[in-house]
């Protein structure tokens, strides 16, 4: 029976996890991997809210429900988000981020 | 006592017909402004006689002193129980005097101003302003109250502004008329800054509590004010040297004297009142008013006596030099109150010192006759010349005869040659003077000496010297001739009233008596003088010229009155507007407001400076975002813990 | 069975009763837009005065959701503000084929923050809150072809889901440390350890971000410049509103150990905000950019009157909304209609303004001096209660520092009256008919205006029915 | 017994019914009607109050009623009057109907114009009878805006400048108000002026917010250095609306700072110095800046600040007579200033030049509006008779009873700038009244009906207080008394 892996590694792997999403969305340029960054980071929320109901909370679900939520809603921004990123599209003729700038100051 | 109460009416008449004129005048009364104001005052004056009847030989003198009475006494303004502004009427030797003086040549003067002003444009202002001036002399003078006399003060100011404004399109009357009201006010500054400290340390404002806490070395007031010191002179130095310095305003002492002259600009008339025989004697008035307080302090006795006797010289020689005749006249005034003032400042409170106190006072009196009518002589004069230079003038005795007569009575007068009135008012001076102190005694002297010089100068010149050109006679209407001849009468008559029987500094009559043997020096100086003057200016010659260039420079520097306008035009204009007035106001608009401003600007630039904050990145958005929290969590989670 | 449940959900149910109606218009035959707009403004004045009626308290779902008299109030706010923009938004909807998403739209996100209002428990709450985001990134782009529409509503959507992302982050940590999603139960557990406060403050940033506090606030002005008024109007007014109560309720229901803490926080975000929203709002000439900042400012204030934790603070801060409902969309109206009519935004066209249209610049004048804090506005008296609910705190330097701001603030907001009243202007704006729906509207809102301070009934009942920490 | 109210609501519905009336001539009848209705009241509201107390009722605050407001905040609608703020309402009501009369004839925007004058009047009312520091403070800001409006729409000069800087100013002012009203209330619990004056306020909390609410009257009251919005906002507002802003704008800071005093008389005492110091900075200043001035409007405007620093240098002495002097002098320079921006309005309307320089001989062409003019001089160069002297002597009187070396020599400066004062009114009466007058302007109109009502009214109230100063002696009188008892209270424990 091999010893399980404690809490701590799974929560250093979410937030790295989480780190590395917040990476993409501060650098790449198009919009659709922003947004997949963004998920990255969702996720790694995911993976908090299993790991902490599976260890420290076992006898009540409340965090995998959370997670379920998160990944409908996710799912609906997403839905949105691409939505929005193909009307940009139309009027930018572009999904780089900085060419949407016109609003600023 | 209330018996005296209808004094009221004296100042009231004139008050009520400034009133009448000045709403009305210009529209409805313009006819009978003069007569109206002319009548009122003679009202006034029948008054101001009765009441001195009955002061002086009826109920004025209660064992032989006379009293003061205060006829009337109303809180006007209340500044904290014991200080308070009260309208109030005195009633003593002095005041009665001054009231009949006041009056008799006021009215005079309306009746010359019927004829001298007729057919003016503004005739029923310039009576109302007449009225006005009238007034508020009369409520000086009858002030039972030091901040009422200072009310009043003011007002004389004013009115006298007003009245050498009259012909207000001159830019030079306009310019003399302020000099006149800045100047006096810049004295009234001291007088008022001595009465705070007189009322201070007095804990009240009437006069009379004044002197009884002030005379008696005992009492607590007196003891508190002499202790308190300021620049090692006692505050009751200071305070009567301030209050002083108002009088000195008003009378035109050195060296606040300049806006005398200037004040010339005005209507003829309205110099013979203002500025020869009532306003400009209120310093001399005041100081006799004090007198009781003067009197406790040498030091400030001092300096009237100093700076009385340096006017008086100053402006005989000046006067020498003048060649516009009321300019002449004006130098003269203020020599004869510089005389008035040091024969204050010699005198003792009371006694056989008094001398000095009552001869002032005789001097005021008789000063005001002889000096008016020089003064509608010369307005005579002007109105058929039409000019006030000397060169215009000369040989008019045939033309003018009553006015000759007049003004050369006048003359003799104010040079002091008996039996005219200036021969005994300036007799008892130079008495008191010889008595007290020598120095100013020779000083006297001289400016005796001076004076029947320059009047001379001044007669000759008129009546005298070249033959004149202008043909037709006439000296205007009787309304004009009637004063001189009046007013010569008194000049002749009134040296013989008993002065010293009335008016002395503790009310008790004083025996007085002519010591001819002493009067020889003056009055053959005197003569001698008028000869000198007769041999220069009776007819056309270069002699005085050539003295004149003996003179040299002493000459041209008193005929520049010794630059002391030029001194003051400097101050103000040279220093004051560019290193005072032209400072703050830059400072203000610079400074102060620019400090506002430049809070403002620099809000804008800050502004301006952080729009890149909002970059339209929405990456940085969430970069600045991610910073804050990080910001936060370091805050607090370890700092504020 | 019983009908607690249909009564504690009234509102929520109405609003939902109506959704699936539009849905149902929609899907029908073609009618007139006016027709669809008068009952839609009719049914959104039914569920205001539904919410009037019979107040209790009460939950339901075992603690998820919770209703009482402050929740009940709060909700027929959000109401009134739905059914005002609803009305300025006519004469822009008139014309438009798609009005009936854009009811869609906004009411789905009423509905969330209705939720999110009354929920007890962070799972409810974390629906709410994207219940209401979600559909508004949608509405921001209701422009389909405006570049700007789309660019705002690109930026709103990411911004939102990563602040989410964060939020939820924090979530998931608030459950670590304390096991629970319950409110009620977690107050319980909280005991600051650091990564509960690390917790407490992520949690508090994804606040902060929906009320566009400094320095969560960059997305707020490029977003309000970019949609479409009634959605800007939408986002400045209910969304910030709904998130400002739930604030209040968590902070001082549920993070009641912790208020020292969120004391610290709030002020420092106070400072900040009022600063920074005053810096920028001085050099915008886009109207809704500069009301964008002037709200962001006025944040601030009302985050200092939440610090105070007492009763007065939440009074202040429900009376203050209502007063800011009033006047933030009376200006909003009035640029609403300009734009809709003449399709100009900036500041600089309404230079001469007055000339041509007294009415709306009177009225957009009263909500300006309403929003700086004039009085006999009410506006005066907000700012004024929200002050003193903060000074009560005995922290008076924040006061001096926003009563300087209000300085800042009153130059920005009198030189918007100063271009229409006194700028000359060789082409001022034309004479604007206002559809009378908008003008009942703008009077609904000054009348508000003055009446809402003047009336000290207002806020005595607020006060009455609010809660301190 | 009377209501104070109607004070408010008078002018409240002449604002209505002018914003209902149709055409000038309408709007101007109903405005002056409404100021003189209010003239009337404020002469009952004289007669009663010395009704009462002649009757022997020595209350502090007559006619007083107290409503509650914000009950849940302790904030109530508390008014009522003492002999001081009695003083203010009859200058504010002379001045009204003087500021409507002489803007008679203004056809650009006159119903806003008029609404406005009325707004701002109304401000004043409740200001003075407000005797509960939020209402008080509601009131203050209420006038404020009418003046940016005011100024900014129907001024000339660089008006939008002048008017955002006032606006500014004035609400900073009104800020710092905020903050000392706030300290005194999270210390007592309330706002009520009655309240806080039986109670007291501690030391440590006087200390600290005395400056904040003094300065922010004082911004109201032009002290030194925060008075620059006085010269620019007077100078380019329309006559009426100069006329409001001097004569009782100002007038609200000083009377804030008096009340102020009196709440804090620790701090006050502590103060003093800094106090009396800028108020003779203010004064000196003042004077020869105007010194300085060409522009009549200016001149005024200037000179305005020289005398209110009269005020606060009388409230800074803080002793019975310079109070008085004080509150004297408000109400004289109300009355004085309000006649001088007449009469400059009057010569503006026709010669189109404020420059002094341009000016000349007016007296020739149009001899009643000049009398006024100098007459106006007059009254602020302190002449015996006009209201000035009383004020200012009374003022010099009561500064002159402290006897520290450095309040004497503040007493003495300030006097000195009566000389100053005399300079600039003479070298411009001279200059534009008096001297040769220009051809154009030779032939210009004399004041109309409405112009010289205007001025007689005002002239009027300068005469009865420079004629008869025991009448408003007696009317302030015991008020005074009062607020020495709060201030002495101090001085005894000290």
């Amino acid at each position: 029976m091999m010893q399980e892996i404690p809490l701590t590694h799974i929560l250093f792997v979410s937030t790295a996890l989480f780190f590395i999403g917040m990476y993409g969305l501060f650098t790449r340029r198009n919009l659709i991997t922003m947004l997949m960054s963004i998920e990255l980071m969702l996720n790694s929320v995911n993976i908090n809210f299993v790991a902490f109901n599976k260890y420290l909370f076992p006898d009540n679900l409340e965090g995998l429900f959370f997670t379920l939520f998160i990944i409908t809603i996710a799912a609906a921004e997403a839905a949105v988000a691409i939505a929005i990123i193909i009307n940009l599209y139309r009027s930018h003729h572009s999904i780089d981020v900085e060419d949407a700038t016109e609003m600023k100051y | 006592m209330s018996n005296y109460l209808y004094i009221l009416w004296i100042p009231l008449l004139p008050l009520v017909t400034f009133v009448l004129l000045g709403l009305f005048g210009r529209k409805y009364l313009s006819g009978i402004a003069g007569l109206l104001g002319t009548a009122s005052l003679f009202t006034s004056t029948i008054l101001s006689f009765v009441a001195a009847k009955q002061y002086f030989f009826e109920d004025g003198k209660v064992n032989g002193v006379f009293q003061k009475i205060v006829a009337l006494k109303y809180t006007w303004l209340e500044f904290s129980p014991n200080l308070s502004i009260d309208l109030g009427i005195i009633v003593d030797p002095i005041s009665v005097m001054m009231l009949v003086v006041v009056t008799s040549v006021s009215l005079m003067v309306h009746v010359f101003s019927l004829g001298y002003m007729k057919g003016e444009e503004r005739f029923a202002t310039y009576y109302a302003f007449l009225s006005l001036f009238t007034f508020s002399m009369l409520g000086l003078i009858l002030s039972s109250n030091i901040f009422q006399v200072y009310m009043f003060w003011e007002l004389v100011g004013v009115s006298s502004f007003l009245l050498i404004s009259y012909y207000f399109n001159k830019p030079s009357a306009v310019a003399a008329s302020k000099k006149a009201f800045i100047v006096t006010r810049f004295a009234d500054l001291g007088f008022l800054i001595g009465i705070l400290i007189l009322g201070y340390y007095g804990g009240s404002m009437d006069i009379g509590l004044l002197i009884e806490r002030f005379t008696s070395s005992s009492s607590t007031q007196f003891i508190s004010i002499t202790s308190a010191s300021f620049l090692g002179a006692s505050m009751l130095t200071w305070g009567l040297t301030l209050i002083f310095v108002g009088g000195a305003g008003k009378s035109a002492m050195f060296p606040l004297h300049i806006w005398l002259p200037d004040a010339m600009e005005g209507p003829t008339p309205v110099s013979a009142l203002i500025h020869a025989a009532t306003m400009v004697v209120a310093g001399v008035y005041l100081v006799a008013r004090m007198f009781p307080v003067f009197s406790m302090s040498e030091a400030a006795l001092n300096i009237v006596t100093y700076v009385g006797a340096a006017s008086a010289l100053f402006a005989a020689i000046i006067a020498c030099t003048q060649t516009d005749i009321k300019r002449v006249l004006a130098y003269s005034t203020m020599s004869q109150i510089g005389y008035m003032m040091f024969a204050l400042g010699i005198s003792k409170n009371g006694g056989e010192g008094g001398l000095g106190y009552m001869a002032s006072l005789f001097h005021l009196f008789t000063h005001a006759f002889f000096k008016s009518l020089l003064f509608l002589g010369a307005g005579a004069v002007i109105h058929m010349v039409h000019s006030n230079e000397m060169k215009d003038m000369g040989g008019l005795r045939k033309l003018m005869p009553v006015t000759h007569i007049a003004f050369l009575i006048a003359c003799l007068a104010i040079a002091g040659i008996p039996p005219f009135a200036g021969f005994f008012s300036k007799e008892e001076i130079l008495t008191a003077a010889f008595h007290e102190n020598k120095i100013i005694y020779g000083i006297a002297l001289f400016t005796a000496a001076l004076t029947s010089y320059y009047m001379f100068r001044l007669y000759f010149n008129i009546f005298w010297s070249k033959e004149t050109t202008i043909s037709h006679h006439g000296e205007g209407p009787w309304v004009m001739k009637l004063p001189l001849i009046i007013l010569a009468a008194c000049a002749v008559g009134v040296g013989f009233v008993p002065f010293s029987q009335f008016v002395t500094a503790d009310g008790k009559p004083l025996v007085t008596h002519i010591d001819w043997v002493f009067s020889i020096a003056p009055v053959v100086l005197s003569v001698l003088a008028i000869l000198l003057a007769a041999r220069f200016y009776k007819n056309e010659n270069d002699k005085s010229d050539k003295v004149v260039a003996g003179f040299g420079g002493l000459y041209t520097a008193a005929y520049k009155k010794f630059y002391v306008d030029e001194v003051y035009l400097f101050i103000t204009k040279k220093i004051i507007f560019p290193f005072i007035g032209q400072p703050i106001a830059w400072a203000d608009k610079n400074m102060v407001d620019g400090f506002m401003q430049l809070l403002a600007t620099i809000t804008a630039k800050i502004a301006l400076l952080i729009k890149g904050l909002q970059s339209g990145k929405v990456q940085n958005y969430a970069l600045f975002f991610f910073g804050g929290v990080v910001a936060l969590s370091i805050l607090f989670i370890y700092i504020w813990k | 069975m019983n009908y607690t449940i249909l009564l504690h959900l009234r509102q929520e149910l109405m609003l939902a009763a109506l959704i699936f109606l539009l849905l149902f218009i929609k899907l029908g035959k073609e009618r007139s837009n006016e027709s669809i707009l008068n009952f839609i403004n009719i049914g959104l004045l039914v569920n205001l005065g539904a919410g009037f009626c019979c107040h209790e308290t009460g939950e339901l779902f075992n603690g998820m959701f919770n209703t009482n008299t402050i929740i009940v109030f709060e909700k027929n706010l959000l109401n009134l503000a739905a059914l005002i923009i609803s009305m300025q938004s006519y004469a822009w909807l008139k014309n438009n084929d798609n009005m009936i998403e854009f009811y869609l739209l906004t009411f789905t996100s009423l509905l969330g923050m209705f939720f999110m209002i009354s929920s007890g428990n962070l799972l409810m709450f974390y629906l709410g809150l994207e219940m209401s985001t979600i559909p508004l990134a949608a509405a921001a782009n209701f422009d389909l072809t405006k570049r700007k529409s789309s660019e705002a509503a690109m930026k709103l959507i990411l911004s939102s889901a990563f602040s989410s992302g964060i939020l939820l982050l924090g979530i998931s940590f608030l459950y670590g440390t304390t096991g629970t999603l319950n409110f009620s139960i977690i107050t319980a557990h909280i005991n600051g350890n650091p990564l509960q406060l690390f917790a407490f403050i992520l949690l508090v940033t994804g606040f902060a971000f929906k009320i566009s506090a400094v320095p969560f606030h960059l997305w707020t002005a490029d977003v309000y410049e970019g949609s479409p008024v009634a959605v800007t109007s939408f986002l400045s007014v209910i969304s910030k509103a709904a998130v400002l109560f739930t604030l209040v309720n968590i902070l001082y229901k549920v993070f009641t150990p912790l208020a020292h803490t969120w004391y610290l926080i709030l002020v420092v975000l106070a400072a900040a905000t009022i600063l920074i929203g005053n810096l920028f709002a001085l050099r915008q000439d886009n109207f809704k950019r500069f009301l964008a900042f002037s709200s962001i400012a006025q944040v601030g204030f009302i985050l200092i009157g939440i610090s105070s934790s007492s009763q007065a603070g939440t009074a202040s801060l429900i009376y203050f909304v209502l007063i800011y409902i009033f006047s933030n969309l009376a200006a909003f109206g009035v640029v609403s209609v300009v734009s809709a009519l003449t399709g100009k935004e900036k500041i600089s066209d309404f230079k001469g303004f007055y000339k041509t249209n007294p009415m709306l610049s009177w009225v957009l004048t009263i909500a300006l001096f309403s929003l700086a804090g004039v009085p006999p506005t009410a506006g005066f008296f907000g700012k004024l209660f929200l002050m003193m609910a903060g000074a009560a705190k005995g922290n008076y330097g924040i006061i001096i520092f926003a009563a300087l701001n209000m300085v800042i603030s009153f130059y920005y907001y009198l030189s918007v009256v100063k271009a229409i009243f006194m700028d000359e202007n060789p082409h001022p704006i034309q004479k604007i008919a206002v559809p009378t729906v908008s003008k009942i509207a703008m009077y609904l809102c000054v009348i508000g205006i003055i009446a809402t301070g003047l009336l000290s009934m207002v806020y005595d009942y607020i006060h009455s029915i609010s809660f301190g920490l | 017994m009377m209501n104070l109210t109607l004070l408010i609501l008078i002018p409240l519905l002449t604002a209505v019914l002018i914003l209902l009336a149709k055409g000038l001539q309408q709007i101007r009848v109903i405005g002056l009607t409404g100021a003189f209705a209010q003239l009337g009241l404020t002469g009952w509201l004289l007669k009663s109050f010395l009704a009462e107390r002649a009757a022997g009722n020595n209350a502090t605050y007559l006619f007083e009623s107290n409503q509650t407001w914000f009950k849940a905040l302790n904030i109530n609608y508390h008014i009522g009057i003492d002999g001081i703020a009695l003083a203010m309402i009859l200058l504010t009501s002379v001045i009204v109907v003087a500021g409507i009369l002489v803007s008679w004839s203004m056809d650009k925007l006159s119903k806003e114009y008029f609404f406005l004058l009325v707004l701002l009047s109304m401000g004043a009312y409740g200001f003075f009878i407000s005797l509960d520091l939020f209402t008080l403070f509601f009131f203050l800001e209420v006038a404020v805006i009418p003046k940016f409006l005011l100024i900014g729409i129907w001024g000339s000069g660089d008006r939008t400048k002048s008017a955002m800087k006032l606006a500014l100013m004035l609400m900073a002012g009104s800020a710092l108000v905020m903050v000392g009203l706030f300290g005194i209330y999270y210390n007592i619990q309330s706002f009520d002026i009655v309240q806080i004056t039986q109670q007291g306020i501690p030391v440590g909390v006087q200390k600290f917010f005395f400056p904040f609410a003094f300065l922010g009257f004082g911004v109201f009251a032009a002290l030194f250095p925060f008075h620059t919005w006085v010269p620019d906002g007077h100078a380019s507002a329309p006559t009426a609306a100069s006329m409001f802003l001097a004569g009782i704008s100002m007038k609200l800071g000083g009377y804030g700072c008096l009340r102020i005093a009196a709440l804090m008389p620790d701090a006050a005492h502590t103060y003093s110095w800094i106090i009396i110091l800028l108020a003779t900075i203010a004064i000196i200043y003042g004077a020869f800046a105007t010194m300085m001035q060409t522009d009549l409007k200016y001149i005024n405007a200037y000179s305005s600040i020289s005398h209110c620093g009269f005020v606060i240098l009388g409230i800074g002495m803080m002793n019975k007579t310079s109070i008085n002097g004080a509150v004297i002098q408000m109400v004289s320079h109300g009355l004085m200033t309000a006649l001088f921006f007449a009469a400059i309005g009057m010569i503006y309307s026709r010669t189109h030049t404020r420059i002094v320089a341009q000016l000349g001989g007016l007296l020739k062409a149009m001899p009643f509006i000049s009398t006024v003019f100098v007459i106006a001089g007059l009254c602020s160069l302190g002449l015996p008779g006009f209201s000035g002297f009383v004020a200012e002597m009374t003022v010099f009187m009561g500064s002159w009873q402290n006897p520290d070396g450095a309040y004497r020599l503040a007493t003495v400066l300030s006097g000195a700038s009566i000389v100053v004062t005399a300079v600039y009114i003479l070298r411009a009466t001279g200059r534009a009244i008096m001297g040769p007058i220009s051809a154009e302007h030779a032939l210009l109109a004399d004041a109309s009906w409405n112009e010289k009502l205007a001025a007689v009214l005002l002239i009027a109230g300068i005469l009865l207080i420079g004629l008869a100063p025991f009448l408003i002696n007696h009317l302030i009188m015991p008020s005074t008394d009062a607020i020495m008892v709060q201030m002495s209270k101090v001085i005894v424990a000290k």
